[in-house]
Order: structure tokens, then C-alpha cells, then sequence
């Protein structure tokens, strides 16, 4: 199966066109020595063989485990209608749209969704999409790097590992210190990201919800940072801004994020969604492609990609960031599902969030030696205690049908027994109250 | 088109959520949260279908038009690869399961695609190894050259270029210099390839990497590939290959064999993933042995059991470049697209490819001055220089082949050509498609003679006629604002 | 559009099966065999999806445009119900398995599917029970008037007519002609309801039944239906229901309730299941207790431990009239349909339809004559009658709203009514497309007036202009032919 | 969930241009003795709820049976761009293309789709579509009924019994006399349908390959029932019919049949698709939708439907038939699917099914005490002979994962212990040895 429609007398038809005896005739500048010293690729397979192959595999994986984990990824519903349009071929088998005018469909989405991410992030101008969350909030530094000429970012280590690790990888061969300040009473040590501040620093890096789950207004310190001339940070994650404190309401410079959690399947890992988005005096240092109106000789409104002259295809080696293609499907997907939920809807989805989340404290709080942390308040994700480590209990419920939560051990040292549980809308009463009963049976077993 | 804002409504409900099912517990203090909520639009699910819908038939795309996007292998993306991301093991398994204790058991089937994927990519490529990691072609080139910093640094140098032609695209010098490497430009000799005695002047013991791509930019093979290698690694810099070219030479030539150490592909080029309107895409990164260790972590590795798992003990390893082991979705559907084609059809899409490219080369070359010669490989490149001479840019004829239901090729790109027109047709357009796409092309050149005000009026077909891209900059307006 | 065979060229390959794993046995003779093969188009996969994605493109469906087709409710169809039938459970699940012994247990989630079904049914339209096995409306028109011959046999009585208002769609008259009856067609009267005295008259021991549909095809609910219902009960006749138009009373008035004895739904109407370009659809019978016995097998039981089952040991039933249990794939949606709206959803679905038509009605009597009053239930029926004075026609108009991306309403039925435009706006249309439309009409009245041409040589905007009917039924060409 | 958009105020506007106070105005002329007795529906629910109920229904399916059924239905592989393309909502949210300048789309791919059925079946016109093969069938009995004036029918037993049971259901209240002659070694009994073979007949019907798999060239039939002034009906199967010889060769007047197996789903009994073909001298008496070329003001080709007047909404009581929706998209599946296949693909798709059954035939011929009838030429599908009773062996074989056949005693007197297997290109050689195996250790167990 190969998908090539040239009959063998097109083939002779067109080599005469070229004036050549064969195909072969076409690769003879390739050497003989630089010829494959192998190509052992299996036979080609029929599409039928080759899906009940993937079949089989699908099936080794788990599908019918009830999902606390969290940790910047979570299960929420994807409407049908998400995979519907998301799924007509006049989008996904485009490309980025270079041509405005046959491709008015894709600029006016993602002016649409641009405008989404700044509603939510309640900042003025946003781009067509970053790779993920992680890559996101690189940018981001980069960009505090740029804009403010200094090379010291202070990161607080509520921010998911994952990303600080994404962080240093990074800016391993440039010049910038990070200085990691730590988590107390589950939120930023305003104590701490103070004594770091000083005119070398270039941005302070905060998350919210932090890794442990804890909700924060970063008002504060974002006033404190732009006391020293530097840029502040957030990564957020998006369905929590349909009810918590929006960066811009902070005075957040720079607000990043994966946007996973707004109608794109878990996948094991992506596609993902990377969004930012800054003050309108930031606009010219955003990485990426970024959809602009304007119109056309009638005066009729139209889209066109714009402030190009940032890009990698325009400035090269001086360009603010090295992305061509990003994850426009994604980034559609979002702007699809935030739409279906709209206004009203996106602030029961929060709510609905909220109070899964607080229902399950309350019921995770009755199980003998477990004890919920209450140190700072949470949207849908908690820190847990447990009578001990978390791993082996994660373990023994993963067979009785539960990915009950992510064990902090592995993040944050001295955390062994410490259990990040997530509850989204998904997440019935029943199931609440199922995962409590099983711990407990765990637990004194 | 309204935007979906203007269609808004107080108070129209879309999509429901459950009702909720647990006790009412007190909010949060009011300093923790929004003072309103996000004015999203407030539209009804038949409001949104039918916004989409009709925004998406805007658009060309492959499956309703010809589409030669020269250097992005716009080939036809097989519908059963989104049947497979589908499968509920695939679509919905958490990525965090096989970091839990006993959870990797959980992930078997998503860990044996990732192996098998890295392993039929080294074959395919000539590589030691491959991380599927990168989340684009571009990401991979961060990696590539990170893993080449990771190198010299564990060999104690410090070196502070690359060399990169300016032909290249120009993804390579900004990843360069983004990993804090300065760039070394080396042009391109009257022939259309890499002039070697700039070349060789700027090789010294502080060159990093040569990036090249191959065949190159300008769509040829550069048979002195070999001794280009030779040199770099005789001044102790490696080689990285950029495989956004890959479609031509598939079974004919492998980076791996001809000195290249460390190269990216574009799955949603050479293995026909769909582009998505700009993404999302996949480049993962293949090495040679020596730079294996370098690679980001985790790895998945198969057990002696041949139950696989992820492998977090790299301490050579430039750490996390992905949040996790690259884009599943998009590696899942090159797996099953390598396996359907399988040796023989992966060899036949680049036979297919270069000969289609060549055929409309041949019928294209007496109507626009090809930029080098008579041949090419899988994409042809040709300038509009002589149709300037009536003021018809290649700009103008783009916009003449939208009329006509075409997706023009891309257009002044590699920059070194004037009025530079790059055709990529790849192996799955038919050949009375390149013929009505030829035919137009030959139409738009004798009317830059007879009529080129024809040409420069166009489009006039579509939902909007040329845009004001300056305005759009200068005066920038990048959001839908309430009144 | 070219055909898809015009597409075809010798020789080219599309879809391919997989190697043949088994040694080869010899073919069967040749006096079995086919000379040639069939001459299907030869084409790439390409070839195929470029055709049909172009050739769907041709096309107003709901999903881009307002579809106001009265009698045929096309409300918005959910996405969620399309996810529903591709689970692998019940899309792949052979309809043989339940007659294998022991393979009944293997399809209790599709059993369980109809046995919800038929019961929700029974409760929305107060019957006592239903079998969900016709396959669209007039399939379970012919099925309710064989119950119905079945009732009169199993009493002895041969009744050789049923009575039918001249109003009542085509296919009424259709199944009664079919299942051996003749057709007494009673006239509307002046008010549009069915004329009394004409029905009082022509009820005899000779009517098998009444066939009526409620709201009647004009848009209007007979408030004398429990009389009529009597007489015919009076004369020893059942009464028959035709469902197509419930949905203006969901939850305000149910056929049992009313006197009805048979009746038939349509799922791809009141319960939005997509009409496909034609079909699928579903048309499930409904009957009262009296007729329960003479359903068609098999049965859909629930036993005592809650496990279903298939019975058909009903030595009364009329028999097969489908191969197995319906159309499930479009049974499944339509009872999915009905969970997600429940009690409240069902109702408003009802009212909002009522009150979209209404408004269509009231902003637009000034300008088209209502065929009779000035209110109406889910559609209205208005009359260009008084625009033919100039020499327009309802077809004229119709083609006017095409050319402004509207689908036009059904026209030229009911056939009592001159230049006959029925809308059905249905409850999930927003105002602002009903003003839209409205508009629209407007517009097409006054340029009736002032310039009939605009409405003659409408449509202009689509791929073809009026086409030529006469033309088509004098020469008829219905199938491409190899030259 | 009600996928309604008015908002209040948009209600009040309504109410007010129509003049009435509430919505309940717009109902009071329904007395209230007419009023629901009850109306005890569920409460509505989300579209996530619906999902997961419907997601626990479908688990009780079994979804992992290797499918030796086929009776008519067949288990064969469906390529996923019919899914992709039949999906677009272009198509499947279209209705009956009644308004021809804005449905060229359904109605040009009607005219292609009739065109490939007239292709397969080598006769001359064929319609939009019917609902099955049964009705199909009937509505080709009533076409021969009209078109002899005649009443008796001779319907050969190897016609399925599925039909035949509807063919009998929807002529018991006219006077038509059927007729039903024995299968003889396999095949139709030529001696006994000559023998009932009179003035007074209107068609003879018989099905190729029939009940049993057995395969026949029926023209010898055709021509004695010719010459009796009658008509021949076959049902045929379609993907056979890439390599059997067809209706139209044999001098067949009516080919109906189903058409599930051109890329339809089984799903548990339908949507399925009925398909007929005629000569062109019977076409005006032909049911159903039928489109037509012709040519629009400006000489450009244009599909429109035509030969509306035998059709329910012009002749109402003197209409061929009574069908007004049909089965559309699926007829639009079978012409996606004999497209991909195309000319050479459909006559391997014959021949792999004939070559994997003659290779199940010699397997199962191995396993002790099975005998597989040989007594006529089979295409898929053959009769096997058991040593036991076959709902038996049936039963115990689906606890080894096999829905390893059809037991004809249900259909068929003194069959019990006889079995009906298909085998479709989707079974590999490994599934039918292992079938082979299973079946011994139930035989000896
Ligand atoms: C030659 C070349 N190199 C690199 C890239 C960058 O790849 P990506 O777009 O996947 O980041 C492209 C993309 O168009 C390209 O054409
Ligand atoms: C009033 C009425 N009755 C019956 C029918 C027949 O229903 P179906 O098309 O499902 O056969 C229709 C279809 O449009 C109709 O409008």
C-alpha cells in the first residue's frame, strides 16, 4: 500500500518528458559509496493488518483506570463536537497559512484563539500557540532575558519540576542564573523571592495552581518585582482561570501554560498546547506566529500572519525564537471547546472542579491515617499525607482500578509519603467515595 | 466572516456539564479569585458547529486542493492513522502512569511504539540512535545542536560556531544561535551548491557543527557530501543534518552512512502526518553512537522480559527537552504509516517524488529560469525573475494559481533566489494534476506578457481579495476586543 | 464536477488487501464466473477523498446553513450520538449473534439499547408498547396498517378501505394502496381541518382505519380529534397516527392519550438523528394493548434475573418486516437523543419549535398569505399566490433564498395549498438566523413586485443554474456509460 | 442538554411580535382533557453522563469474537476513509435532495453510486437506494406483479429465510400464491421450478450464491421462465460478484440484494443498504428516488431527481412503492468503498474471500467427524456436517472466542447438525486453524 497513483504508462510518459531512461537515472548523482549500507525495513502491510496490530497494542495499555493523577495534566471531557470540527480535513490537512487569502479559515481561528488566551489570562496580546507549557515558559524567560538586558531569574519551586527541569536544560550553555526559592506552608516564600531580587534579575517565576495544588494571589510580589525593574512570570493552569484570580488582575508581565486541559486528549504525553501571553508593550518580543486583522482592497475584513519580521524565516539567527510549525490543531481544539462551554460555562466547569476537589478532601480526611493538607487553599488538586509511602500505595491501588495520584517523592525530596491527588468533573461522587473505601482497605492491609 | 464573538448572546447556553453531585462546600476567599468570569463568546452548540464548519470550507487544504508547499511535503496523510490515535488505549492514557510504581506495566503499548518508532527511524536514517522527544523539526534542531554542546563540553572545548549555508532554512541559524552558538554563513557557488573554498576558510578547531540539509534547499543531492564531512570532522566539529528533505531520498542515501552525526526529521513531512494548519508536527533526533549518551531523558528501553520501560539514569543526558516522550499522537501515526508502506513503499514515495518534481521541472523550465539546472531531486525550484521584467512578481502569480483552485508553491524561499518559486509536488498528486497545475503555470507566464494587470489583480475568487500586510503591522491589532 | 469514473485511469491502484496467507486453490469453473470485471473506477486514495470532499462541499446541509425543510424537522443532530455508535461494542456486533444458543449474552447492551428505547417511546406517546424494527416513516406506515389488517382478520372482519384527509403526505395513501386497501381521501375545510361532515359520511363497517397525522400537515392541531377519534372507534375502525410532526407537542399531548390505536415516529425527525442526504432513518411503531399481540418478531424481553432476550415464539405476530431488530446505529442516537434532553429538554424542544414557527408566521402573514389562520404549531404554511400575480412562483423564491445561502422550505405541499412554501425552523435555530431568513423572504416578496426577473434567474451563486427537469424524465440518462 | 439557543429576552421578543403573553398561549387550543396522562421521562442528563452510560452498554457487547458468522452479513474490514468521507457533515446532515442548484453533492454522488450497482450487477438502471435486501426483494416481487399482471410466484428454499418470511409478511393481505421448490445437492432444483413454471407465474426467485453458500449460473432457469412470459429475480451478494458471474449475463430482469457488505457496519441489524437493478425497458416501474443527468441554462451537466411521477408525493395511491426516506449514506459508503477498491482491488476482495474459504473448507475437513459438504462450487460461505448438534458446538466454541457459524436447523428441518461458515479477507490463516483446533477439543471433549 502505497498511496502513489502513477500507472506505469504515466511513469514512461513523463520520464520522456524529462528526457530520461529510468527513475533510477534520477538518483545516479548519488555515489555508489554513499549509497545505503542497509535499509532492512520490514514488508509493507495492508491498512486492515497494520490497525489490528496497533489494535493489540492499544490494548496493552491500561484503559480503565479511574484518573486522580494530575501534576499540569487532567482528565476533562472532550465534547464530540471538539473531534468533529477539529476533524474536517479543511483544517487538519492545511498548512500554516502563508496564502491569506485560501486560508481565511485558519487566520480568523487563530485570531479567535488569541483572543481566548488573553480573555482568560486577562493579558492584552497572545500568539498562535507554543509546542507545551514547558517550552512555553523557556520562552518566556528568554523573553524577561531580552526585554530587561539582565541574566538572573529566580524560579519558585512550586512550579512543576518538569518545566524547571525543561527550564535549565535549556539555558545550559547560556550565561543565566537561576536561583530556586522554596515552597512554605504550600505557597511562594515571599521571604525568600525578596532577599533574591535585586537589579540583576531578570523575572521571577511563579505557578498557580503550584504544583502541590495550592491556589495564590501573587499581587504582591509581581508589585515587589516590578520594583527592581524585573518581569514576572506565571504559569498557569487554564481551566482554573474560569474562577481563580487572573494573571493580568495580578499585573502578572508574562503568563504561560499548557493548555491540555482545554479539549486535547492526555495522548501519553501529546500534542500538546504551549500558550502565552503578555502586555501589549511586550508584543514585538513574543515568539512565534501571530495572526493580525487588517483588510483587503474592498475594505473587507481579512487576517494575515503579521509582525513577521521577528520570525526565524525573516530575521534568522536574530530572530526572538526558532519555532515554525507549532500546534495549531491544538491550540483550534481550545478555542472550539472554550467556545461550546462559553461564558457561563467555563465558570461552572471551575466551580464543578472546585468542589469535586472539596468534596474528596472531606472524604479522604475520614480515611484512618491520612491526612489532608489544609495549609493553603486549592482549586482541584491537593497534597495528601499518608500512614506511608506513597509509591507502594499508588501500587496496590493502581489493581484496584485506581491512578489514585502522583507520589511527591518523586519531585520533591522528603515527600515519600506525600500524594498529589487531582479530581476533574469527570470524577463521580461514587468514584470519590470507591477510591476512600480502597485506600482505606490499602492502608490497614 | 463574523467572528464567533460577534455571534455572541447574553445568556445563550452552549455545551452542559453534570449536575453537581457533592455536598456544597464553602468558595475560596474572594482575594484568590477572578472579579469576573472570562467574557467568552455565550453562543449555542448549533451556533459553533456551524462557525466552524463553514470557516474551515475558507481554506485549501490537501484533501480539497493541489497543494505544492515546496521544502513541506504536503503529501496525502492516510485516513487510518487517526482511526489508530483514536483507540481509547492510545487517546487516554495518562502521561505521568509509567513514573507510578507498577504503573509501566499500564503503558506497554505506548512504550513499545516509542521503541519501535526510534528503532525503524535509525534503520530508515543510518542513525545509532533516535528521541522522540522533539516537538518539531525546529525543536529538534534546539536539541541536535544542545547535544552537540553537551559533546564538546564533555571533551572539555568550548567551541563558539556553526557553519551554516545560506540556503538554509531559517529554523537552523535560529536554533544555533538560541543554544548561544554564533553562525558562520557560507554562500552558494554559481552551481547551486556549497562554495567549498569558503567553506574549508571557515572551518577551524572553534567550529562546533556543520548544519546542512540534504539534498539541499535548492533541491540537489551534493555528491561531495562526503568529503564536506570529512573536513568538519577533521577540525573536530560534527555534522548535523537537517531531514526536512528526507521524502527524496528514502532507501537511496542515509545521512548515517555518509557522515552525519546528529540529524532531526519532520515526521509531518517524510512520514505524512497531517500539518494541522501549522501543527502540531514531530522531529525526532537521531545520533551517532558517541552522542547516544547525551540524549534527553528518559529513554524507553526494552527489558530482557521484552516488557519495556523508561529509563530516568542518563547522567550524561542533557536532561528534559519535552515534558514527556515527544508527540505521541503524531509519533503514533508515522509508526503506522512506515509499517503500511513498508521497505519497498518508502523506497517507491521517493522514487515518485523526485520523478514528478523532475517532470515539472522539464515542462516548467523554457516558461521560468530554473534557479540552477536542468534536474532536481523531490522539489524544484525556479525564479520569476524574467517575468519581472513586465512587473509580475512571484507574488503575482500565487495569487493567479488561488484563483484557479491551486495552492501556490512556497514562494521567496531559499532567499538566494530571486522571485524564488519552489514546487514540491511529492508522490501522491496524479499526473493529469501536475499536467492542470503546469498548464496554469504556463497560462500565468504568457500572461505576464499579454496581460499582467490579470495577475495582479488576483485573487479575486476568494473570500478576500490581497490583504493590507503592512497596515496589519503597523497598525497591529491581534485581538477581538467587547465595544 | 467530473464523475468519479471520468477520473479513472487504466491501471491505477487505490485501497490495498492484504497478501493472500493461504496456499492457492484452484478457481471455480468459468461457467460460475464473470467475464470481465466489473468496470469500477480505477483511482488513488487521493483520487477519492479529493472527489468526495469536493463533491460534499456542493452541498446546504444543516450543519452550514438554516434548513427550514417543513415535515422534516431539521433540528441540529448532536455530535456525541455519532461517538456513541462507533464504539466497538456495539458498531461491530454481528445481528446473527443472539439466534446462536449462548450468544444472546453476548448482546445485552445492544438488546438493553431497544428494550430502553421502546419503553421511553411508550411513555412520550402513551402507547403500550413499540417494536423499533421499521426502517424509516413509510416503513412503519405499511407495518401499522398490516397490525391493523391483522386486528380485523384476527376479529373475523374483512374492512376494505382507510380513510385519509386530502392533506396527509404522499406516503399515507402509499402503504394503505400497498397493504390491499383502497383509499377514501377526505377534503380540508375552509378553517384547514378535516371537513366533518365528508368524514362522517364516508365511516362505514368497511374503514379498517383512520389515518391522521396531528398536528395535521398544515401546522394545526385539531382540537376535535378526540371526536373523531370516537366515530371511528364508533364504526369499529382504529385510529392511525402518523408521528412525523411530534415534534410540536412533546409533553403537551400524547397520540395514546388521545384515542390513537397504531401509530409511527420518525427518529431522523423529533429525535434528530442526521437524515443523511435521504436516509438512514427510523420509523418505530407504537400500538394500545389490543394490538400488542400482532407485533412484528422478534420481541425484545427482559427476563427475571434483568438479563434481555429475543422472543419469537408470538404465533399472533405479522411476521418479519425487517431483517432483524431496525436500524440500530439510528436507534442508538435517537435514545441517546432522548437521556441527554429528558423530561424538561423533550418539552422545551416542543415549545421552542412552536414558538420559532410562530414567529416566523407573525413577522412574515403581512407579506405571504398563511394557507389558513395566524397561529401554528412546530411549522407554518404560507401561500405565494398572491406573488404568482406577477408571475412568481414559490419555486421562484425558493431559488432566491439559495443565492443568499438559505436551504428553502418545503414547497408545493400540502397540495390543497396554492404555491404551497411550508417553514419548519425547528427549536435549535437562534433569532438572529430566523431574522435573517425573514429578512430574506422579505426582500424576495417586494422584488416580486419590483423586479420578477431578480426571482426568475435565481439561482446564480451555485454550481449550476435551474436545471432541466423535462429534459431529465424525456431522456433519461441515470448511470455514466464507458464510451 | 437542549441544544436550545434563545435566551430569555430573545423569548419576550418573540411572544411579543407574535402577541401572545407565554408560550403556553401558543398550546391552549389542546383541551385539557387532551392533555399527557404522564409524561415520566428521566430527568435530562450531560453529554459526558449519556457517554459513560452508553460506553457500560457497549462493554456488555461481546467486542472480541473472531466472526465466522455470515448469513447475508459479513464481517469485512472497512477502509477508514469511508468513515472519514461518509463523516463529512456536508453529507450526513443533508436531507432528500429535493432543491437540485444546492445538492449537485448528494445528487452526483447518487448518480455515481447507481452506476456502480448497474456495473456490479450488469444490468441497465438502478435506484438511490432501499431499505435492505429483504425489502428489496419484495419491492422486486411487486415490480414483477405489476409488470406481468400476473399473481404466482415460485421463490427457490435457497433464498434466506429472513426474506422469505418478510417476502410472505407483506403479501398476506394481497392474493399473491407463492411457491417454494427444494435446494437439490446445493443448488436450485431446476426439475421442480420447471414443473410449477406457468401462464399464471409473475417471477421465479432465487439467490446467488444461496443459503448455503452454493454457488449457480441461473440462465439456464431464465430462459424457460422467458419463455413463460415471466420474470427472474436474483439476489445476489456484492462483493461476490467481483468474480461470479452476474445477473445481468445470466439474462436476470431484477438483481436486488444487501448491501452491508460494501462498507457498512454490522451493528446489530442495521443501518443497512438495499440495492436494485433493472433493465432499461422495466425502469419506469422501478421504486423509489432516481436521479437523472441533464443540463442547467447554460449547457452545463447537472444531476437533478427524475421519473419523480411513480414516486409517493406525485401518485400518492397509484405510487410503485410508499418509500420516501431511504438509506442514503449508506449507499454513499458502498460507492467510497467500490471506489477504493476499484476495478482490480474488488476482483482481489472476491478472491481472497474464495481463496480463504476453500482454505478453511480443507482445514475443517481435517478435524474428526467434520465433513464439509461438497456437493456444489461455494464462493465465502459453505455447509459443514458436525457429528453433533451445531447450536451445541456453537455454544461452547463462543466461550473459545469464535462466532464460528450459523446452525442451519434454525432455518432449515433436519439441518441440526449442520453448519453454515463464512470466511472473510479480515480472518487470517492463523484464526482459522485455530478455529480448526478449537473445534476438535469441543468434538472430542
Ligand atoms: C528545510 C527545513 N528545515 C527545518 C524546518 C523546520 O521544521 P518544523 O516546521 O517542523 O519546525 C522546515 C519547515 O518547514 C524546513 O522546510
Ligand atoms: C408527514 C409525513 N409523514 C410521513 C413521512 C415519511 O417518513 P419517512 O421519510 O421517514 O419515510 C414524512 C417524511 O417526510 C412526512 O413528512
Amino acid at each position: 500500500m502505497n498511496y502513489i497513483p502513477h500507472t506505469e504508462l504515466e511513469k514512461k510518459e513523463m520520464l520522456k518528458t524529462i528526457g530520461v531512461e529510468s527513475v533510477d537515472d534520477l538518483f545516479k548523482h548519488i555515489p555508489a559509496e554513499l549509497r545505503p549500507k542497509s535499509f532492512n525495513i520490514p514488508e509493507g502491510k495492508s491498512e486492515f493488518e497494520v490497525m489490528e496490530h496497533l489494535k493489540i497494542l492499544s490494548r496493552k495499555n491500561a484503559t480503565n483506570l479511574t484518573d486522580f493523577v494530575g501534576g499540569g495534566f487532567y482528565d476533562h471531557y472532550i465534547p464530540a463536537a471538539v473531534d468533529a470540527l477539529a476533524g474536517r480535513a479543511e483544517f487538519y490537512t492545511a498548512y500554516t497559512p502563508y496564502q491569506p487569502e485560501c486560508s481565511q479559515g485558519w487566520l480568523q481561528a487563530i485570531y479567535e484563539y488569541q483572543t481566548v488566551i488573553c480573555e482568560l489570562t486577562g493579558l492584552d496580546v497572545s500568539n498562535a500557540s507554543l509546542y507545551d507549557g514547558g517550552t512555553a515558559l523557556y520562552e518566556a524567560a528568554m523573553m524577561a532575558v531580552r526585554l530587561s538586558g539582565r541574566k538572573k531569574i529566580i524560579v519558585d519551586s512550586g512550579v512543576s519540576l518538569i518545566y524547571r527541569t525543561m527550564l535549565y536544560a535549556y539555558t545550559s550553555n547560556l550565561s543565566i542564573e537561576f536561583v530556586e526559592t522554596p515552597v512554605v506552608h504550600g505557597q511562594a516564600c515571599r521571604e525568600d523571592i525578596y532577599k533574591h531580587l535585586d537589579d540583576k534579575t531578570a523575572a521571577v517565576i511563579v505557578q498557580n495552581p503550584n504544583f502541590f495544588g495550592a491556589v495564590d494571589d501573587f499581587s504582591d510580589i509581581v508589585e515587589r518585582v516590578h520594583k527592581c525593574g524585573a518581569l514576572a512570570i506565571a504559569s498557569v493552569y487554564p481551566v482554573s482561570l474560569g474562577m481563580l484570580k487572573s494573571p493580568g488582575e495580578m499585573g502578572i508581565d508574562i503568563a504561560t501554560g499548557e493548555g491540555q486541559s482545554l479539549g486535547i486528549p492526555l495522548s501519553f504525553g501529546g500534542p500538546y498546547l504551549g500558550f502565552i501571553a503578555v502586555k501589549k508593550e511586550h508584543m514585538r518580543q513574543l515568539p512565534g506566529r501571530i495572526v493580525g486583522a487588517t483588510v483587503d482592497k474592498d475594505n473587507k475584513r481579512g487576517f494575515v500572519l503579521t509582525l513577521q519580521a521577528r520570525e526565524q524565516h525573516i530575521r534568522r539567527e536574530r530572530a526572538t525564537s526558532n519555532i515554525c510549525s507549532n500546534e495549531a490543531l491544538c491550540a483550534l481544539r481550545a478555542l472550539i471547546y472554550t467556545c461550546l462551554l462559553g461564558k457561563s460555562g467555563f465558570y461552572e466547569l471551575a466551580r464543578l472542579n472546585y468542589q469535586k476537589a472539596e468534596f474528596a478532601k472531606v472524604t479522604l480526611d475520614k480515611v484512618t491515617g491520612v491526612k489532608v493538607k489544609r495549609s493553603a487553599p486549592t482549586f482541584n488538586e491537593f497534597t495528601v499525607c499518608l500512614p506511608k509511602n506513597a509509591d507502594e500505595v499508588v501500587c496496590s491501588l493502581i489493581d484496584k482500578g485506581f491512578a489514585c495520584g502522583f507520589p511527591l517523592g518523586r519531585f520533591y525530596k522528603g515527600l515519600d509519603n506525600y500524594l498529589l491527588v487531582a479530581v476533574t468533573e469527570k470524577r463521580t461522587k461514587e468514584e470519590i467515595v470507591q477510591f476512600a473505601n480502597s485506600l482505606e482497605a490499602v492502608l490497614c492491609s | 466572516m463574523q467572528l464567533i464573538f460577534e455571534k455572541s448572546r447574553p445568556g445563550r447556553k452552549g455545551f452542559a456539564l453534570p449536575e453537581i453531585d457533592v455536598p456544597i462546600a464553602p468558595g475560596l476567599t474572594e482575594k484568590y479569585c477572578r472579579k469576573q468570569a472570562a467574557p467568552l463568546p455565550e453562543v449555542s452548540e448549533l451556533d459553533v458547529v456551524r462557525h466552524f464548519s463553514n470557516l474551515s470550507r475558507l481554506n485549501f487544504s490537501v484533501d480539497t486542493n493541489f497543494y505544492p508547499l515546496g521544502s513541506c511535503t504536503m503529501k496525502y496523510n492516510p485516513k487510518f492513522t487517526e482511526k489508530a490515535c483514536a483507540l481509547e488505549g492510545f487517546s487516554d492514557l495518562h502521561p505521568l502512569l509509567p513514573q507510578l510504581l507498577g504503573g509501566g506495566m499500564l503503558a506497554q503499548g505506548s512504550l513499545e511504539v516509542l521503541y519501535n518508532t526510534e528503532r525503524l527511524l535509525s534503520e530508515i536514517t543510518g542513525m545509532h540512535a533516535f528521541t522522540t522527544q522533539p516537538l518539531a523539526g525546529a525543536h529538534g534542531e534546539l536539541t541536535g545542536v544542545m547535544l552537540i554542546a553537551a559533546y564538546h563540553k564533555n571533551n572539555g572545548e568550548r567551541r563558539k560556531h556553526i557553519i551554516i549555508p545560506d540556503s538554509s532554512h531559517g529554523t537552523n541559524p535560529a536554533s544555533a544561535a538560541i543554544a548561544g552558538y554564533n553562525v558562520v554563513v557560507i554562500p552558494t557557488d554559481k552551481d547551486g551548491f556549497l562554495d567549498m573554498t569558503a567553506y574549508k576558510k571557515a572551518l577551524s578547531r572553534e567550529t562546533a557543527a556543520v548544519m546542512l540539509t540534504c539534498p539541499d534547499t535548492l533541491g540537489f543531492f551534493n555528491p561531495k557530501i562526503k568529503e564536506i564531512a570529512d573536513l568538519a570532522h577533521g577540525a573536530g566539529a560534527l555534522m548535523y543534518y537537517d531531514g526536512a528533505n528526507l521524502n527524496a531520498i528514502l532507501g537511496k542515501c542515509r545521512p548515517g552512512d555518509i557522515g552525519f552525526d546528529v540529524i532531526h526529521l519532520n515526521l509531518h513531512k517524510t512520514f505524512a502526518t497531517p500539518h494541522g494548519g501549522g501543527g502540531p508536527g514531530a522531529g525526532p533526533v537521531g545520533v551517532c553512537e558517541k552522542l547516544a549518551d547525551f540524549l534527553p531523558i528518559s529513554r524507553v528501553i526494552r527489558r530482557s522480559d521484552g516488557t519495556f520501560a523508561l529509563d530516568y539514569h542518563k547522567h550524561k543526558s542533557i536532561g528534559y527537552i519535552a515534558p514527556f516522550y515527544g508527540n505521541f499522537g503524531v509519533i503514533l501515526k508515522a509508526y503506522a504509516y512506515i509499517l503500511c508502506l513498508g521497505r519497498a513503499g518508502l523506497i517507491e514515495a521517493s522514487e515518485n517524488a523526485v520523478l514528478s518534481a523532475n517532470y515539472c521541472l522539464s515542462r516548467l523550465k523554457d516558461y521560468y529560469a530554473p534557479a540552477y539546472g536542468k534536474r532536481c531531486m523531490h522539489e524544484c525550484v525556479l525564479s520569476a525573475a524574467s517575468q519581472l521584467e513586465q512587473g509580475v512578481h512571484a507574488l503575482d502569480i500565487s495569487k493567479y494559481l488561488i484563483d484557479k483552485g491551486f495552492h501556490p508553491p512556497t514562494i521567496y524561499f531559499p532567499l538566494i533566489v530571486k522571485e524564488a518559486m519552489m514546487i514540491e509536488p511529492t508522490e501522491t498528486e496524479s499526473k493529469e494534476t501536475l499536467d492542470a497545475f503546469i498548464d496554469c503555470l504556463i497560462e500565468a507566464a504568457l500572461l505576464s506578457k499579454s496581460n499582467p494587470e490579470a495577475l495582479h489583480s488576483a485573487p479575486l475568487s476568494m473570500p478576500v481579495k490581497r490583504l493590507d500586510e503592512t497596515k496589519a503591522a503597523r497598525e497591529p491589532n491581534l485581538r477581538w476586543q467587547q465595544k
